[in-house]
């Protein structure tokens, strides 16, 4: 069950170029969210930026008793956002939305991550830590400036590959194409392999299609504007092969092959 | 606070706004419903409506543009999903209807009069009328009437008209309804408005233009209530724009019974209850 | 970005509002007016106008309203007072005209006739019609006919129709501009709104209602240009609530041609010319 | 003639509950304004709140290249100035209006100050020293909370009298019934006195009664709501015995005998 509340932000820093992590102590929401979930973010007292903002759960620490958010300033909303500071309070609401399913027979995950996508895969990192042995990640960006962290990463005890689009750091590509290589090598391109992918809606469907034709599981974190976040408005809707679904309530995880795109 | 609206009895006269609250059910984690005056559902239509592709939603300066296109699953199973948790209320609860013809308004108001939880009808003659080419209903003094006639025809309990704000003179509107039987009037539907993607050169909205509600349009919705106020003597539910039990005060001040929260429930889940309490 | 709109040439498609910015001079001392596309005088009346009593205006969500009344010293006292200060300008002017009656219009179209500095007729239709009873003429097909054509016949500058976005169908409205000669359409006017004083209980504006202007309105605004765009074909200037240049960029994905800033003027003195400039 | 600027905040300090000071550097304002003009001051970069706050000039020092304001909390403007931190840049428009006029003919001045009506008359009482010999402040307020601190007053050499509606600080009653026993004392009820008033529109009115009653010229600064600031607008209108005039540009102050009051 989610709920509302005044979490104080104990710690904002920006660790690149309009790129920052926000640290918040919440009890309730540390303690109940799971990898995939979001938090829907008011920004402000005013009336203008008027909605919340929804931002994935990037890391949570029960004992700690903090969740930490991963955005990148991309207009008002969290221009505004990235001039909090300190012992501020933030009215947020979560966990929210319905998180990524660890299935206990894989053998292998690989997680792919595109720009700020990369933010729910560090929660599920972990999460997949002794339940699946092979943990591959696929950290891509624009370029190097956008580049994101994999210590982090390392640190769960991933196997990270990084890439951006110009080669700029890591190799030169698109994130999915480096999927090939470790799904043929590890040579269990079957049911023993799950991907997880969050990112630009191309990359996304990129990852869908690799996925369908190795006829490996896929779950994808996807994105739509959103109003109230918890399945109220029906305004967040992408399109399924069940109709329209909530990406706030139904998703933002969904499985791969039930997507239809455009 | 209680109110006695056109027959509705309620502790207080703060409901929450069509479509921005589901069928109550999804505000139940975060709030006590039954601290409002009144729980008004998302428009149920005849037939199951999957609504508008995506996007359906965009922010504007203290506002936002929605174009939802009444999704919903239809009578049938609303009465199937809906109403066992809404029976369970304590508070009135208000089923808000539109039909994409006059008969199926009719016909709408019947099945819902066998149900007693229904202690109210809102009527949405907002929506677009198929048969006269897309134009809503609501524009139309002529249409108003007629619908309002057929449902009060239909139903025992309280007919409410919910107007649309994008016609020239919103008093024709509120006397057809009124005189057509209504017994209260809420006032205003969204405000017809539209934004552009920069980036994409297309509309925000995947159906181009889209109804603007928020704190944008509350001297617009103040306004019609203030017109309808002084044309009509049934009840006016005033709703646009509310955030806060002061914006509540300003609909009061211009003739309005009750008010609706609406938007605001999407930046704080509470904000309806809030309202209510702010104005003890 | 030069434009050649209905005739009237301008270096940039970015004019200032009607109204917003007096008659040019009072802005003078901050920005250089040259720099403008087009300045469009406030609205000037046949014989002078006292305006409405104060409190002419307060401040909405990214919004205000205003209840000036047209305030000003009549068509005699504007050509000796504004027009020797317009004349030294660089940028084509365009006068603001509002009859209270249809002879009216001829008439102020009449005396600007003679007027070399005139590039432009804007015809501001959202004022009161005294001899229907108080409707705006601009809710009136017919009457916006009449009026346009009148001004048409007087003048041999390109007149352009100033829409209020207070009706049911704009379409309409705008059709019957073009029918009857009009060389552009600007939209549009303020939105009728209202706000409550909750400490005195009355409306904050003196007239009780008022007209609604900034960003608050933008998308109502950039609804009425695409929707007028598409069923007209003289050019449409777009205003309403445009602060920036990406904001006005919506208006050109909308279908105008050029477009006006008003209410942003108050706000940053540079708001117009930054924006002109921001669309290079 | 005034311009557009962004102005460095200097200091922001709460000198009582929800009353603040702001010093702004500002060379080309502290160097052209007169006592009596004010600044409109633009409060956030978002829509909302839109539009421009005017606040008078409170002090103006050239020399430091400085200028302050005094402010009441009494709304979502005043309240996010009040938050403004030092070394953040304002952007003002000023100096603007026209201010008192100091005629060169008086020997007792006095400056009747309601509530934050006092702010125009600190720059006032300093203007008018070597020009009139007297100079009487008397400083009103709700009672002991809102009352302003006299101490400038002092060192600008004035005699100052405080009184409040409940007598819990000065003496008790409404600032221009003290008036009264000034005028009466100074026996110089005639053209050698003048009266400069800024405060609620009430006071202001008992101001002008009195000094109509005692034949002398009076000065009275005025408030209405304004968009633009700058007379362009014209929405900020009072009536007056020649039509309505304009606060921001023929105001804000005003001769009392040329107030129309409701
Ligand atoms: C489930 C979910 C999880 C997300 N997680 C993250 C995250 O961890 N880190 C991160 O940086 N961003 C994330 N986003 C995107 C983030 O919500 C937007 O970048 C942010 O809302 C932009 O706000 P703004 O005011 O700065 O931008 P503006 O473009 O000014 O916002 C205008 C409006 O568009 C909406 N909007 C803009 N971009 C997006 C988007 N990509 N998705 C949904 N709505 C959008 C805003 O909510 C707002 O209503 C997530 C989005 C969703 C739906
Ligand atoms: C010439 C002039 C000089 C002033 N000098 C001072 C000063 O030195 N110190 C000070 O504390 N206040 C002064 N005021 C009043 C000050 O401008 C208002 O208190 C302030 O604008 C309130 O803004 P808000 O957003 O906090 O209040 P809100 O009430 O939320 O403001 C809403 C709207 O009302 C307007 N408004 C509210 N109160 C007033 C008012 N009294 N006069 C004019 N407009 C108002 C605001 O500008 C805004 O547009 C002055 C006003 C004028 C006209
Ligand atoms: C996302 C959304 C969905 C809405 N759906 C409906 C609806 O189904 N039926 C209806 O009568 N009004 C609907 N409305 C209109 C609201 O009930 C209300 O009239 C309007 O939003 C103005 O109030 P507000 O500014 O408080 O939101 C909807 C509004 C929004 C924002
Ligand atoms: C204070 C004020 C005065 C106005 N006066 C006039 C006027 O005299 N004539 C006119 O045609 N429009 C007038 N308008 C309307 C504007 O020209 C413009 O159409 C409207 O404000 C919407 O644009 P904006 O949101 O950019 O201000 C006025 C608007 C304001 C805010
Ligand atoms: S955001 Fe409201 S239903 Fe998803
Ligand atoms: S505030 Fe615009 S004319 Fe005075």
């Amino acid at each position: 069950m989610p709920i509302q509340e005044k979490a104080k932000i104990l710690d904002i820093r920006e660790l690149a170029e309009n790129h920052f992590k926000i640290t918040l102590l919440s009890k309730y929401i540390s303690t109940n969210a799971t990898a995939g979930q979001f938090v829907n973010v008011r920004i402000s007292e005013e009336t203008s930026p008027l909605l919340r903002r929804p931002f994935s759960i990037y890391n949570s620490e029960p004992q700690k008793e903090l969740i930490e958010i991963l955005f990148d300033v991309v207009g008002e909303g969290t221009k505004m956002l990235s001039l909090k500071e300190v012992n501020e309070e933030l009215d947020i609401l979560g966990p929210l939305g319905t998180g990524f399913e660890i299935p206990t027979d894989k053998k292998m995950a690989i997680l792919v991550g595109g720009g700020i996508g990369i933010a729910p895969l560090l929660f599920l990192a972990r999460a997949l830590k002794g339940k699946i042995p092979a943990v591959y990640v696929i950290i891509g960006a624009r370029d190097k400036k956008h580049l994101i962290d994999k210590k982090e990463f390392d640190a769960a005890k991933c196997q990270v590959l990084t890439c951006t689009d110009d080669g700029s750091a890591g190799k030169k590509g698109l994130a999915p194409d480096f999927m090939l290589p470790i799904l043929e090598e590890s040579k269990s391109i079957d049911k023993e392999t799950i991907i997880y992918a969050c990112g630009p809606k191309p990359m996304l469907k990129a990852c869908a299609e690799i996925a369908e034709q190795y006829k490996i599981p896929a779950q994808l974190s996807m994105e739509e504007k959103m109003a109230c976040g918890i399945g109220a408005c029906m305004g967040c809707v992408i399109k399924t092969k069940s109709g329209y679904q909530k990406v706030c309530e139904d998703g933002p995880v969904f499985k791969a092959e039930e997507i239809i795109w455009e | 606070m209680a109110i006695n609206l056109a027959g509705i009895e309620m502790k207080n006269p703060v409901m929450v706004a069509s479509g921005t609250y589901g069928y109550g059910k999804e505000f139940a984690d975060y709030t006590d419903l039954n601290k409002l005056g009144a729980l008004v559902t998302k428009t149920v239509t005849l037939k199951a409506r999957e609504g508008n592709p995506p996007p359906r939603i965009c922010e504007t300066p203290s506002g936002m543009l929605n174009t939802i296109g009444l999704q919903n699953p239809g009578i049938e199973k609303f009465l199937k999903e809906a109403i066992p948790f809404l029976k369970k209320l304590k508070i009135p609860v208000i089923i808000n209807i539109a039909g994409e013809t006059i008969e199926e308004f009719a016909e709408l108001a019947k099945i819902l009069e066998k149900e007693k939880v229904v202690k109210g009808i809102e009527v949405n003659v907002s929506c677009p009328n198929v048969k006269s080419g897309g134009m809503a209903f609501g524009c139309d003094p002529d249409l108003v009437s007629k619908i309002t006639k057929s449902v009060k025809k239909a139903v025992s309990a309280p007919v409410i008209v919910k107007l649309t704000p994008n016609v020239t003179d919103i008093t024709l509107i509120a006397k057809a309804a009124e005189a057509a039987g209504a017994d209260a009037i809420t006032a205003i539907n969204t405000v017809l408005g539209m934004s552009f993607d920069l980036k994409t050169g297309k509309p925000k909205l995947s159906r181009g233009v889209g109804g603007l509600s928020g704190p944008a349009i509350r001297p617009i919705a103040v306004r019609c209530v203030w017109q309808i106020a002084q044309a009509v003597k049934i009840p006016v539910i005033g709703v646009g724009g509310i955030m806060t039990s002061d914006d509540a005060k300003e609909f009061f001040l211009a003739g309005a019974k009750a008010v609706q929260v609406g938007t605001a429930n999407f930046v704080d889940t509470e904000a309806a209850v809030k309202v209510a309490a702010g104005l003890k």
